[in-house]
């Protein structure tokens, strides 16, 4: 088991023919992701790298094939629109990859989604990957192995560092997922941390939230009252100076709300292990296990 | 993107929010000049993209075109907050009866627009939230519907009870929701909005900042950028396309993404370090950026060490190696450099690197305390 | 029983202190409905004939008296925005009388009251009535009288000529639903038919269509597949010529859609009764019952 | 309210709608003298709002300003279902290699406009519908988002395989769904728009339909208003608060409520009559306009009788009758009136009539029967 995806997962790529996409797109198939279709506008009809079928739209793609997931790779204005259309078309899972969509857009974004009945993941992610089964999206499949740590993290590079320990320490990992780094995006830590909870073969949570925002503090609060499974948190940024936006949009002190000192806090209140640093998980993990 | 009070102003004043007349100038007799033009009472402003410019003596009422001339040559030129000041704006005083506060920032939780109104204005909003939260009404905004005439109406019954002054409001504050959305902004303030004893109603302060995101679709935003009032090796990064902000450690990083970035700013401090500075290269491999990135944190004197802290998933390392290598033969470094890198063509990379004598580390912890030990004036392993 | 109100509605009036609102707020308190409260914006404090509190804001009127109906009375070009203010504020039950509403206003309003779980009466309708219980909207209290007819009808006046003569025959009505002539309107027939469907109390329907859209097919496809109740139809504009609007905005018959004809035929397919003219109605559910 | 074709085109075109260039003219010189700007083949047009102008002669090509002139001279004035031509439209003709359609219409069932786009243009869109529907798709739209660009891709991609095409077609949808989102319309039409052979796409033809329930925030539209393309009667009950419509019977009728004028006049064509018109004089009881009624009906030479229903509800039967007896007194009837009344103060109206001379029935069947006899030449009861 896992959680979002598995190796039944169907995947279509928006943007399969763009220089990223295309990267990604081959990077997913190598890894044994079930790409069954790519879209790009007026490239209908041509296959991506001799076998994938590329369409003109979300609606064409899956009306042929069948597919439940799709992930995006467009430039950050024409974002909003792929999240909508894929979502217009039946995806059920959404993954937007795309860095610096204006975060307004998310503001409309959200609630169509929503009420289509789809999940998104993202934007400014980094996606997700089933060990052993499938990826969608730009983590790399060679730091992951399989096993039962569930990760669910705000940041790309921090995730692999580490995953890239908990494999190294013998740690495999049912699904790691990053929600990405904007202030509003589809997927929280809240249903990452539910998903784990109900995921049979996940035994404990890996966390990285990062300065910002209170996500990790509801998060805290939803481990206190709804979780079983043990939870290892970190927060990324204690050194960060208020009012300026660490790389991340989402990843700003505004006042006094969102410093690392008060997540951290609440992580501690809940009775989660807190990471110093990056390379603590895997004893926490341990520890708890 | 921050821009300044009068550039706010500007745009508030295009969709109709009513603002006392007023005009910028960068030297004192320009401000004499305009202080003439409007006549009465003035305030002169010192225009910096940062807070409390009350305290720091950058906002003073003048009575004369004289006087105006007078404090604006003080002004000018003052430091706020580390920041010069070189543009100051006049405009003319009010009478104020009032004072409350208006204002929409883009809000997380609610993952829309919030409106945000008190009738405690003039003062900072933060300590108003802090010390009487009753005082302060929060309306989330759903975008697919826009602000409509009746929260319009309920936040300002909210501010006033004399229903004139409450339609005078919602105008506004439908002003504000139409710059605030026309331009893709993070946070648009009026404070003081204030009330005339008259009963008037003038926005005296704004403050409007543009969400960077959306900035490629916003050309009219990006021609406001003032880079006089900002930090110089900032300016250098952005048009260099690095994220970057300088901090007062020493310890120079480069690192790539903004997590492991944050992170790798927090293992300098835990080993008992100080970062100079965030740093994030982004997830492209173009050794061009990397070059930059020496650039600009070789120009900062206080930097002891440079720290790099790279993993490679997109970023191929060999790419950032090649980097390293290009940079340092045009500009031999000064001081010493630490190298991390993993992932991608990790073999090729630290082949490059020992090929051109430099060495390099695979572990982050072990990275970073090397670094710390070399910034206080330690030596390399 | 009845359908939608009773003796326990609690209604608010938008629009109270005006010339229309004050009027049939007058007739709706003799009627016996329960005005619990009034808005009209500047004029909160006051009270409306000595004893009708009166709000600035809807919210504020469902804060102090927990109404759960709301019927409106405000200028065309504010009923939109009187509509979203009753549904945000929490009220489940909204009536718009008011008429000459801009359709394209309804694209905006239909989705909003449904997102808040609320039921819409209107815009442009005479609201409804359960005789001898409540009456929110403006069809006079004196023509009907307490009985077991449910009457659903997109006109005003039509619906009290047709009122009236059951009464004047003995028939009594269970309630009365004037669901509207506008294009756009939150409650349509399907609506109530299965409402009648479901009240204990109504024995029969009377449903006066009119010309324009293909409500009344839909209707007569609902009666014939899910009603065990009677059901008599009539359908007004069988004179009226394509492509002019006759009043209602939604009695247009833009090319060959929208006509009587197929209308009654429909009816006819559905094995309802059809009422050639105003006054059969009496014969015909008589015969049914 | 529908407005002209070169009304339609330049809305259309200031939303960035590319339509060749044309002017209206109300004479065959100024025809000229505008085919003469243009330079090349024009097409002359009559601008009347109805349909089938094509087959009724009413547009047609000219290959010189001289020929343009005597087309012109010719449609001026020309009769079309009944309307008088009096302007024309002057355009560009264009070179045709494929003709497609594209509209939007307000869908009472998906609750939204709906656009609908076929490649078989040039034709009546309802004869495509019936005959190869699968040549036509359609897609509502949730206006709380808009026409999004994915929508208009699919749409465009049903008309063309060309992404060139599909890429200019699009923004031709954007531009028409943001007309008809800005002038509250009703139904917005492109039909031809066609391909030339050098491959540009061009709006030939345009239809615009705009909300009468939203006329009071458009000025812009109400000023388009062309009342000499209107039946007179129709424009002086408009101008009086009156829903009129004339039609060919002889049976005036004045009821209040649509539904009920139109049961009446339903119910008149079931007695074997004719209405001659549908009239509802709305819920208020202003005496006014019974008068303005009552004057417009009597205005038909073919009325040969009178027939008021009211079902007294707000309306009051008292200020009807009221209204009856001041306009008769002031314009004594060369014709009989039927009066049905029953509802709210009808005693007091049944007094007041009687006592001025009417008689007046409670039963509207009874009214009706003896209105269609009265008609036919029977005598009043």
């Amino acid at each position: 088991m896992s959680i979002f995806i598995d190796s039944s997962t169907t995947v279509i790529v928006q943007g399969i023919t763009g220089r990223d996409g295309g990267f990604h797109s081959k990077q997913m198939l190598e890894y044994g992701t079930k790409i069954v279709g790519g879209v790009t506008p007026g490239k209908g009809g041509q296959k991506f790298e001799d076998k994938v079928p590329v369409f003109n739209t979300v609606h064409d793609a899956v009306a042929a094939t069948g597919a439940n997931t799709s992930v995006i790779y467009v430039p950050p204005m024409f974002a909003a629109d792929a999240m909508m259309e894929a979502a217009d078309a039946g995806i059920k899972f959404i993954v937007c990859i795309t860095e610096g969509v204006p975060v307004l857009d998310m503001t409309k974004v959200y609630p169509f989604v929503k009420e289509k009945g789809a999940r998104l993941l993202g934007p400014n992610c980094p996606g997700l990957i089933t060990p052993g089964e499938s990826k969608v999206g730009i983590i790399p499949g060679r730091i992951c192995t399989p096993g039962s740590i569930g990760v669910v993290s705000r940041s790309g590079t921090l995730t692999y560092e580490v995953v890239y320990q908990l494999t190294r320490a013998g740690m495999g990992q049912s699904t790691c997922v990053g929600i990405g780094g904007d202030p509003i995006n589809g997927t929280n830590f809240i249903d990452c941390l539910a998903a784990f909870e109900k995921d049979p073969k996940t035994k404990a949570v890996a966390m990285m939230g990062e300065i910002g925002g209170t996500d990790e503090q509801e998060a805290a609060e939803f481990v206190q009252k709804h979780m079983k499974k043990p939870v290892v948190g970190f927060i990324a940024g204690q050194t960060a100076p208020p009012g300026r936006r660490m790389g991340h949009a989402g990843a700003i002190i505004s006042g006094s709300a969102g410093t690392a000192a008060e997540k951290i806090e609440a992580f501690e209140r809940a009775g989660m292990g807190v990471a110093k640093r990056p390379m603590d998980f895997v004893e926490l993990l341990r520890a708890r296990m | 993107m921050n821009i300044h009070e009068f550039q706010a102003k500007d745009i508030l004043r295009a969709e109709g929010v009513p603002i006392p007349p007023g005009e910028v100038a960068t030297s004192a007799e320009q401000v004499e000049a305009i202080a003439k033009k409007i006549g009465g009472m003035v305030v002169v402003k010192a225009q910096v993209h940062t807070g409390g410019r009350g305290k720091a003596g950058g906002v003073k009422l003048a009575k004369t075109p004289a006087e105006a001339k007078e404090i604006a040559s003080k002004i000018l030129g003052m430091q706020i907050n580390g920041l010069t000041v070189h543009q100051v704006l006049v405009t003319a005083a009010a009478d104020i009866a009032t004072e409350a506060y208006v204002g929409i920032i883009l809000d997380r939780k609610s993952r829309a627009p919030v409106f945000m109104v008190s009738p405690a204005g003039g003062i900072d909003i933060e300590e108003v939230a802090e010390k009487t939260p009753e005082k302060i009404m929060k309306l989330p905004i759903d975008t697919r519907y826009g602000l409509t005439s009746y929260q319009a109406n309920e936040l300002g019954f909210f501010l006033f009870d004399d229903v004139k002054k409450v339609r005078a409001v919602s105008k506004i504050m439908m002003a504000l929701y139409s710059a605030f959305m026309k331009h893709d902004a993070s946070l648009a303030e009026i404070n003081p909005l204030v009330v005339t004893p008259a009963g008037e109603i003038l926005a005296l302060d704004a403050k409007f900042s543009v969400d960077d995101n959306a900035l490629d679709r916003h050309p009219e935003i990006v021609q406001l950028r003032d880079e006089t009032a900002e930090e110089p090796s900032e300016v250098d990064a952005r048009n260099a396309n690095l994220t970057f902000i300088k901090l007062d450690g020493n310890v120079g990083c480069v690192v790539n993404g903004a997590g492991l970035a944050m992170a790798t700013m927090d293992l300098v401090k835990y080993y008992g370090g100080e970062p100079a500075n965030f740093l994030d290269i982004g997830g492209s491999s173009n050794p061009e950026k990397v070059v930059n990135a020496l650039r600009i944190i070789t120009g900062d004197p206080s930097v002891k060490v440079i720290l790099f802290n790279i993993f490679g998933g997109i970023t191929r390392t060999d790419d950032v190696a090649n980097g390293i290598v290009t940079a340092t033969k045009a500009n031999p470094l000064k001081i010493p450099i630490v190298i991390r890198l993993t992932g991608t063509n990790e073999e090729i990379a630290m082949k490059i690197l020992t090929d051109n004598g430099f060495s390099a580390s695979s572990d982050m912890d072990e990275a970073v305390q090397k670094a710390v030990a070399l910034a206080k004036g330690g030596k390399a392993a």
